[in-house]
């Protein structure tokens, strides 16, 4: 059994289906979903590695290459807001974000 | 004729007024009322003398659009086109005639924000004569539109009591009315390349795309007529609107609908007007018995005559697709006639609430007691409201009346029971404010009409019957110009006429 | 292998912005809080400097770094946009955010690096490069979304923002990654040339990158962050949002559709159909029900996003031109909007809901005249500059065919007009509330030139006219 | 079943299970753990297929600093995990019905990839002359220079940012000074009081 | 000289309208009164010169409406017809004017009312000299107006108010008849003036018309149309009711309009029209017998009315019937002799019965009256005179008019000859029962309230002047002009100004009709005389005894055969039920609230619904993003990506 391109390209998807149930499913923690939001850029950097590779052009491999370095300023910055907002709100549980709606 | 651009001075020779008002009148106090009330008045009034030298220089018997302007303004997309024929003349000079008379019978009424208020009439006259003189679809669009604006602000700050709830639904029934008709402007230009109404005029547009192009025009006309059933915002504007406010209503916003339809409907989609002939006829005829009906049990003088004046735009409807000579120039008799008619009884209904501050019926009673001169010009009017011979409001419906006889008698049947009717709620009216005993102590110290009212309204009621006994100057000059109209619809509807004519 | 180095001359005010970023963080980390005034007033100049570069900078298609970045007239004409909104952003946020003791000399530079990331957007000619710049423009959003950080409403705007913004630019990457698989490359250009038919592939690749780029628009169904982000940011934070990001979000957009997909146009033509209907038939519905100004700039903003992306449904370079010319009206209003917004303020701070503005008419005459034109433009009433960019958008809509989108979208600006129209009433023919205090001068500044833009702008509108008509061309 | 196809399956189903604990696992902590588990496995499957650098990269960067800075925020943040993660079945039927339509569709339609029109290319190594760190690096600071400029600015951004938001300046908090602890002489120091004797202070 | 008669009335309008006040009373009468005087000489002149010397002539003024085929110009037109109205008008408005000097004397708006009179005698001037129907329809609105006013001249009084309203909107109904045959007949020829229309008439015989889904033919629906207008005018059956209450009106107008004058304009219209007329049996035919029932109709109330002034209206209802009657045969100049010697008799009755209200104090109750020829006697002696030319009395104008229309009906080939023969008979019993009736209630017998009667006093000489006139034309016009109208010199007389078919003999047909159907009416007058004598003289018990006896009758004639009641019921009522009902229910409930309150609070039901989803939780944010994206990647996967 040859594994090809499609088997890198679902395990992506399953990766990123997981990653955005998680970020809706979730109800009680808002570092779980930045956790999700890491797995959807991973199932990107699958995608784009393994197109890279079956394409024969590496600029797919660069383009993960800054994807991961977006998602390490982005993890920074996510988790630097979840600090602010839980020294203001006391508790980081995802419902608890709500105080403006309509 | 002139070697200057006299339409556009017309057009926006208020607009310098309310910028005078705006640069040169400081603060709140009487001096500022005074002088914001004198430079209106002028302006208004150089305004109605300048549009008088239009008449002087149009020729009726020129079929084209005489005056023309032609500046650059949206590119491609859009000229600046000004220019009036036989039909938008009566219109600009019933609006430059009306405007002065507006001005005045705020004189006293208008207390606060004054300079507002003439700000916001000055604007809106420009916007109206040019509504009437703009010769590009988009451009006639924007002064079509633009009108909502200062319109919204006088009903909302100077109405009455629902005056928020009037103005709102005046101003988004008429809007989505004539959103619609926006989109059928857009397609036009990509079917014809231009939006120069010259050049439309002459265009043909394809017969499917007629159907919809008129649908989406009818919109916004039935609206601004307004016809049955989409009459309803009328009678609520007009309540609540301050005096000046209903007789500019009344006296040239409704005519915009009924000037549109001939400019636009007409000509430009005459196969579908002939198709949708029926269904005007249909709706015009419910509007006249309907809102006559209606007009009979209010219990409020305005919304009485607002109700009238819906029935009596239903003959204009009505006249308008008969698609004949007598039908179209009775319309648009029937519409500068109105001008003068109703206005003129918004004004009566001021002059009396000026003093009693109330409209209902009830509350009046026996005024000739105390108000012979108001009396005597009220039943004048009433009486051309009722279309009585000799007056102004007998013409154009006698005329419109007639053409649909050979278009449908079963319309002709069910209108002329408007003549009825119009008798039973006008008269009854009269009945209930002028006559009888003069019994209310409230009516036992009211006084005539003063000065300031009789120079408003004499000049109304003089030409309400001098055009009643001598419709010549408004029948002639639009004569040619109509006379273009139903050639093009004879053309068009060759077939369905024929069809339906006994004679030849 | 020697490379050369390439050609740094079409991005020099990109560079400017970097340097001037980079040198005030500096100078602000030495000089520390006394800094604030300095750093802003340089900023705004670094800002002007940049739009004399791109004014002044080439014209034609010229493309430098490997083709990742574009200079051309449609990259100009948005650049010179987002630069007056970053700027006039900026310049309004200063007095307001000293007053609200809320001033740091690192917002400043946030906002340039923003901006920086926007022109990133704006000049982006391949995938890479439309992230990178998108990322640098967000991430800083995040940060001044949450910049009143004791503040609860802020700083839960910012993680709002933050989660579904990290959500949709995972969506936009996984959309980029199947386009880049599905067409090879990532260039532009070069997508364009694999892409001659649609495959389900590549059109669920355009999906999901559509799906990000709606996000930073504030589409429908991708907007739901829009209300609560500009009611929890701080005011003058609000004004950035919704203007200058917004202008590079469309910019992109058109970037994409156009450039890179333009043999695929049917399937996303489809997308931003429905998409722009939802868009205005939400906005106009849901403001409705608001009280407080910006959470109803922000529906507002949301139903304007709609009505641009209707030009560009059309797909057509009418359509793109209104999009152009519709963007320039809408970032007018919005920056004058916000202007009076943030000089809402009386003896015991700042207000916000509508009923404050109860009466200006009577209390401040000439805000509530320009206010009035605002909302009246904002409606789409003529002869306000408003109507004329809904005019433009829906002559292309027309031109395209689009008649449902065409009719259901003037019929949802019909129902939009309707709060505008609240608001005019409130002002005009309610009983006056407490004066408000005197207008900064820059906030009245802003507020003079953008209502006198909406007012005159149907007297002599050739100019952007032209402008954008030439900004169009570029791309097609 | 040749090796490569049994690492893949190995590797891609540990990283799916591990990543389906993520997000399902009641403890904070525990999901931090498996997200580097994640992470590690797909390493693996960047190995795998040919793309060491990147799988290093995934190692140092997530592993080394991303993970442990979640970790870190983790355990900051002193939340009561007990009460946390209820209700999470409450939504899941609709959510997973919506996930697994998305999911289904995403591998129907990749199942059958092909390449575009226009582009060739094979089942085999991304640049077969050189290794891939090589071929990396050679494009990286050339033709993508923009980018990795690019780059600076987001994490520069990162670092204000995080800055920003949460460096506080406390009032009223002693903090120790170095340069002043050094100044500090005897003199400064001591103050030498003569006491009388029988007197006291 | 036609523009003098016609305009001189209405420069004593405007003048006397715009200053009267400035003027002063007295002034304002002496003008309205002078210029009709001279107005009613030029109409005598113009009479003879043209009856006689066969001038006639149409003066063009100047253009009205034109437009399209539409051409309708203000002219004058005179010829035989239009100058023996012409005649009466004057005459009789001259006398009415001159009589209201004295009887309007004590009321303060003098000058508003002898303007009111004035414009109402240009109007019917107008009417009478127009040449071609829209002329016509002005002037038939524009007595309209003036009736309406002149009947509400004292509008503090409510009934008079109501009176007025009532019969502006009753004309208002035969009005749009009138104006759907306006239509119709330009339709047809596509002219309105009479010249042409006259010119086209014979070709229309065979022609038809599509008219309300039905066809008919073109002279039938055309005359129809145009019949309903002159029954409203002339009140007849079915548009009648405004007429009794018209007597609100001060009494002189009563006189003028409402008796000599604008009633009749319905019969002018017919006999102007005969040539259309002449066209359609048909038309005729309903024309018969329209005026053979209302003749009887309205003698039959007239029997038991108590209001001086009433008894004399619905004998002038009654009496228009007659004149239909003739025209119904094709007897137009019989038809046009009847409205000629009635307005001269019915004016005096109405005259002198004013000068009883007058001497009465404004008391018009006959049971209130009794006696008073002692009192009044001039008085008396006039309205004796009137009373016998109405009755028909031998001799006077009444006999050769009203009998020459009975024989008329008799002689008549219509299938309604016998029903119109049986008919006016009978009511030529009525007419004199209830003249008589009146007399006697009135002068004869007791006096019944002694203060009136003791403060009775005979009028002053302007009114009586007057009085004295008419009856000089009461008792002689129908002497001297029977042979102009029904002898052998009509064709000479009318020449042109009517029309009859070559079919049409009715004129010597009724010269040969047998002598008992000739004396019928005689006898019948006598029968009237005898019964009246009796009960209101000899036993005055008796109307009592019989009204008691047949109480159902009694009340059926005393409230005017319910017609009142039933069409309030059948259009007032129901008017304004169905206004009340389209201005709540149509215009409030279902408009409104279909339409703009409708859609408003449906946009704020949406409003309400969205807004609800913004719930403010994240993960439903990021749910609508999901469900976003899957949706569109489910519509291209099944159905739009091609």
């Amino acid at each position: 059994m040859v594994i090809g391109l499609s088997h890198y390209l679902t395990v992506a998807a399953i990766l990123f289906t997981l990653g955005t149930l998680g970020i809706f499913l979730n109800r009680k923690n808002v570092i779980v979903i930045l956790m999700s939001v890491e797995l959807i850029l991973l199932s990107v950097n699958i995608n784009l590695v393994a197109f890279s590779v079956f394409l024969g052009n590496i600029t797919g491999q660069i383009f993960a290459l800054f994807v991961l370095t977006v998602a390490a300023a982005e993890a920074a910055i996510g988790l630097a807001i979840l600090v602010v907002f839980f020294r203001n709100r006391g508790s980081i549980a995802v419902e608890d974000i709500n105080t403006m709606k309509g | 004729m002139y070697d200057w651009p006299i339409l556009s001075v017309v057009t926006f020779l208020p607009l310098v007024g309310a910028l005078l008002i705006v640069l040169m009148i400081r603060g709140d106090d009487e001096v500022a009322k005074r002088n914001a009330r004198w430079v209106a008045l002028w302006a208004t009034l150089v305004t109605f003398v300048i549009s008088l030298l239009l008449l002087f220089g149009f020729d009726p018997s020129n079929t084209d659009f005489q005056f023309v302007e032609h500046r650059t303004w949206l590119g491609d997309a859009a000229a600046y086109r000004m220019g009036v024929d036989g039909i938008s003349l009566p219109f600009v000079i019933l609006t430059t005639f009306l405007m002065p008379i507006c001005i005045l019978t705020s004189w006293e009424s208008i207390q606060h924000r004054v300079k507002e208020y003439m700000i916001c009439f000055l604007v809106l006259e420009t916007l109206m004569v040019g509504t009437f003189s703009a010769l590009d679809l988009l451009l006639f669009y924007f002064f079509f539109e633009g009108g909502l604006i200062p319109m919204f602000l006088i009903i909302g700050i100077w109405g009455g009591k629902r005056r928020i709830y009037a103005t709102f639904k005046f101003f988004l029934y008429t809007l989505a009315g004539s959103v619609l008709m926006m989109l059928a402007i857009m397609a036009m230009y990509w079917q014809a390349g231009t939006t120069d109404v010259t050049v439309l005029l002459k265009h043909s547009f394809p017969t499917g795309m007629q159907t919809w192009l008129w649908l989406a025009f009818f919109a916004s006309f039935a609206v601004k007529m307004p016809m049955w059933p989409v009459h309803t915002w009328l009678p609520d504007a007009h309540v609540e609107a301050p005096t000046a406010g209903s007789v500019i209503l009344a006296g040239i916003l409704l005519k915009m609908g009924g000037y549109g339809l001939l400019r636009f409907s007409l000509p430009m989609f005459p196969d579908a007007s002939a198709y949708f002939a029926p269904l005007v006829f249909t709706l015009s005829v419910v509007a006249i018995i309907y809102t006559s009906l209606v007009a009979m049990m209010q219990e409020d003088i305005k919304k009485l005559i607002a109700y009238s004046s819906v029935a009596h735009m239903g003959y204009v409807t009505m006249g308008i697709f008969t698609l004949t000579q007598e039908g179209i120039q009775g319309a648009v008799f029937q519409m500068v006639s109105h001008g003068f008619v109703a206005s003129a009884l918004f004004l009566c209904v001021g002059v009396i609430y000026d003093r009693m501050h109330t409209r209902e019926i009830a509350a009046y009673g026996g005024l000739v007691n105390r108000m012979p001169i108001y009396a005597t010009i009220f039943l004048i009017l009433t009486m051309a409201n009722v279309g009585l011979p000799g007056t102004s409001g007998f013409v154009g419906e006698f005329l419109t009346l007639m053409s649909t006889f050979g278009r449908n008698n079963w319309v002709t049947f069910f209108a002329t029971t408007g003549v009825i009717l119009s008798a039973a709620y006008a008269l009854w009216l009269y009945r209930r404010v002028v006559f009888g005993p003069l019994e209310k102590d409230s009516l036992k110290s009211i006084l005539d009409v003063n000065r300031r009212e009789l120079v408003c309204l004499v000049p109304l009621v003089v030409l309400t019957i001098l055009f009643g006994v001598w419709p010549g100057p408004i029948l002639d000059a639009c004569n040619v110009a109509v006379g273009a109209i139903v050639a093009r619809a004879d053309v068009a509807a060759g077939a369905v006429k024929a069809a339906s004519l006994v004679l030849p | 292998m020697i490379h050369s180095l390439p050609a740094l001359g079409p991005a020099l005010p990109e560079i400017l912005l970097a340097v001037a970023a980079i040198g005030l963080l500096l100078y602000g980390a030495l000089v520390g809080e006394k800094s604030v005034n300095t750093v802003n007033g340089l900023a705004i100049a670094a800002l002007f400097a940049a739009l004399v570069l791109v004014v002044l900078g080439p014209a034609g298609p010229v493309d430098t770094f490997n083709g990742s970045f574009r200079v051309d007239a449609f990259g100009r004409f948005l650049k010179v946009l987002a630069l007056i909104g970053a700027g006039a952003a900026l310049a309004m946020s200063v007095d307001w955010l000293k007053i609200e003791k809320q001033s740091r000399f690192e917002y400043a530079i946030l906002v340039l690096l923003s901006t920086l990331g926007m022109m990133m957007m704006i000049s982006a000619g391949d995938l890479i490069a439309l992230y990178m710049g998108l990322e640098l423009m967000s991430l800083a959003l995040y940060v001044i979304a949450a910049n009143n950080r004791d503040s609860v409403r802020s700083t839960e705007a910012g993680l709002k923002y933050f989660v579904l913004g990290a959500l949709s630019s995972g969506m936009l990457l996984y959309g980029a990654s199947l386009i880049y698989g599905f067409t090879g490359s990532v260039n532009f250009g070069r997508i364009a040339e694999a892409a001659q038919a649609p495959s389900l592939g590549l059109v669920f690749g355009i999906v999901f990158l559509f799906a990000g780029l709606c996000f930073k628009v504030s589409a429908v169904p991708f907007h739901m962050w829009t209300p609560d982000v500009y009611e929890g940011a701080p005011t003058p934070v609000t004004a950035f949002f919704a203007s200058a990001p917004k202008v590079a979000a469309i910019a992109v957009f058109i970037r994409v559709a156009v450039e890179a997909l333009p043999h695929v146009t049917p399937q996303w033509q489809q997308i931003l159909v429905f998409v722009s209907i939802a868009s205005m038939a939400l906005g106009a519905f849901a403001a409705i029900g608001q009280r407080n100004l910006k959470r109803l700039m922000a529906y507002s903003s949301i139903g304007h996003m709609g009505y641009a992306l209707v030009g560009l449904a059309a797909g057509s370079e009418e359509g793109v031109r209104g999009v152009l010319v519709y963007m320039t009206i809408y970032m007018a209003m919005t920056l004058g909007t916000f202007a009076c917004l943030l000089s809402m303020r009386r003896k015991d701070g700042m207000v916000e809901t509508i009923d404050d503005l109860s009466g200006l008419a009577r209390t401040s005459p000439l805000m509530a005249f320009m206010l009035a034109a605002l909302m009246f433009s904002l409606a789409g009433i003529p002869p306000l500059a408003g109507f004329l960019a809904k005019y433009y958008v829906f002559l292309a809509a027309i031109q395209a065919g689009l008649y449902t989108l065409a009719v259901i979208g003037v019929l949802a600006s019909v129902v939009g007009a309707y709060y505008y129209l609240r608001i005019v009433k409130v002002m005009y023919f309610d009983e006056p509330a407490p004066r408000f205090e005197p207008m900064p001068t820059e906030l009245r500044a802003i507020l003079a030139i953008s209502s006198l833009f909406i007012i005159l702008f149907f007297v002599y509108p050739a100019p952007l006219l032209t402008a954008a008509g030439a900004a169009a061309r570029a791309l097609f | 079943m040749n090796m490569s196809a049994l690492f893949f399956y190995l590797f891609a189903g540990i990283a799916v299970a591990s990543a389906f604990m993520v997000i399902a696992s009641r403890n904070p902590v525990h999901s931090v753990l498996f997200l580097i588990l994640t992470f590690v496995n797909a390493a693996g499957l960047f190995i795998l297929i040919g793309a060491e650098f990147l799988a290093m990269i995934l190692i140092v960067v997530y592993v080394g600093a991303v993970a442990v800075l979640f970790l870190f925020v983790v355990m900051m943040l002193d939340v009561d995990f007990v009460e946390l993660r209820q209700g999470f079945l409450q939504y899941l039927p609709i959510g997973a019905l919506v996930g697994l339509v998305f999911l289904a569709e995403l591998v129907l339609v990749f199942g059958s990839w092909s390449f575009g029109t226009g582009v060739t290319g094979a089942v085999a190594q991304a640049t077969p002359a050189v290794s891939n760190t090589v071929a990396i690096g050679r494009v990286l600071y050339t033709d993508y220079l923009y980018f990795f400029q690019a780059a600076g600015l987001v994490l520069l951004v990162a670092m204000i940012g995080a800055i920003v938001l949460t460096l506080r300046h406390r009032e009223n908090v002693k903090r120790q000074s170095i340069p002043v602890q050094n100044a500090r002489t005897k003199a400064m120091a001591m103050d030498v009081v003569k006491v009388p004797s029988g007197k006291g202070l | 000289m036609y523009q003098a008669i016609v305009f001189l009335p209405l420069v004593g309008f405007l003048v006397v309208g715009l200053f009267g006040r400035a003027l002063g009373a007295r002034a304002s009468e002496l003008i309205t009164t002078s210029l009709l005087f001279v107005s009613a000489f030029f109409a005598w002149i113009v009479f003879f010169r043209t009856a006689f010397g066969g001038h006639e002539g149409t003066v063009e003024l100047f253009t009205w409406i034109a437009s399209g085929n539409l051409d309708v110009k203000w002219a004058l037109k005179v010829d035989t017809l239009t100058a023996v109205m012409l005649i009466l008008v004057t005459t009789v408005s001259s006398l009415v004017h001159l009589y209201s000097m004295g009887y309007m004397h004590e009321d303060p708006s003098r000058p508003r009312f002898f303007a009111y009179l004035s414009l109402f005698t240009f109007a019917m001037l107008m009417l009478v000299t127009s040449d071609n129907l829209v002329q016509l329809f002005f002037g038939w609105e524009g007595v309209g107006l003036a009736s309406y006013l002149l009947i509400g001249f004292w509008y503090d009084k409510p009934s008079a108010c109501a009176a007025a309203m009532k019969a502006f909107i009753v004309n208002r109904v035969g009005d749009f008849g009138f104006a759907l045959g306006i239509f119709a007949v330009f339709y047809m020829t596509g002219s309105v003036s009479f010249e042409a229309v006259f010119a086209a008439a014979p070709s229309l015989a065979d022609k038809s018309l599509h008219f309300l889904g039905h066809e008919w033919s073109a002279p039938t629906i055309i005359c129809l149309l145009l019949f309903v207008g002159a029954m409203g005018k002339s009140a007849q059956l079915g548009l009648h009711t405004w007429l009794p209450d018209a007597m609100e009106g001060p009494t002189p107008v009563s006189a003028l309009i409402h008796a000599a004058t604008m009633v009749t304009a319905g019969v002018f219209m017919v006999a102007r029209l005969s040539p259309l007329f002449e066209l359609s049996q048909t038309a005729l035919n309903v024309v018969l017998f329209v005026g053979a029932s209302t003749a009887f109709f309205a003698a039959t109330i007239g029997c038991v009315q108590n209001d001086i002034k009433r008894v004399i209206a619905y004998s002038t209802c009654s009496q228009l019937g007659y004149m239909f009657v003739a025209l119904g045969t094709g007897a137009y100049s019989v038809g046009v002799f009847h409205l000629l010697t009635h307005g001269f008799f019915k004016a005096l009755l109405f005259l002198s019965a004013g000068s009883v209200i007058h001497a009465m104090h404004h008391e018009q109750d006959m049971r209130h009256m009794g006696g008073l020829w002692r009192k009044i006697p001039f008085t008396y002696a006039t309205m004796m005179i009137g009373g016998l030319a109405l009755t028909g009395f031998p001799f006077t104008a009444g006999y050769f008019s009203k009998d020459a229309i009975i024989e008329t009906a008799f002689a008549s080939h219509s299938p309604f000859s016998t029903y119109a023969w049986t008919l006016t008979v009978v009511a030529a019993a009525l007419t004199s029962f209830y003249t008589w009736r009146q007399m006697f209630m009135t002068f004869h017998g007791h006096p019944h309230d002694h203060h009136h009667y003791d403060h009775a006093h005979e009028s002053p000489l302007t009114m009586l002047i007057p009085l004295g006139v008419l009856s000089v034309g009461a008792v002689f016009a129908g002497m001297i002009l029977y042979p102009y109208f029904v002898g052998h010199d009509v064709e000479h007389f009318f020449r042109e100004a009517i029309f009859m078919g070559t079919d049409n003999k009715i004129l010597e047909e009724i010269h040969h009709i047998p002598g008992w159907a000739k004396w019928a009416p005689t006898v019948m007058m006598a029968l009237g005389f005898v019964v009246a004598y009796w009960m209101y003289i000899l036993k005055p018990s008796v109307p009592k005894a019989l009204a008691r006896q047949n109480d159902l009758l009694y009340r059926f004639l005393l409230n005017k055969w319910y017609f009142d009641e039933l069409y309030d019921v059948l259009f007032v009522r129901s008017a304004k039920w169905l206004g009340t009902f389209l201005w709540k229910e149509g215009d409030g409930r279902v408009i409104d609230g279909y339409g703009p309150n409708g859609v408003s609070a449906r946009v704020l039901d949406v409003t309400d619904r969205v807004v609800r989803l913004q719930t403010g939780y994240l993960y439903h944010y990021a749910f609508v993003m999901l469900v976003g994206v899957a949706a569109l990647i489910t519509w291209f996967m099944f159905g739009g990506a091609h």
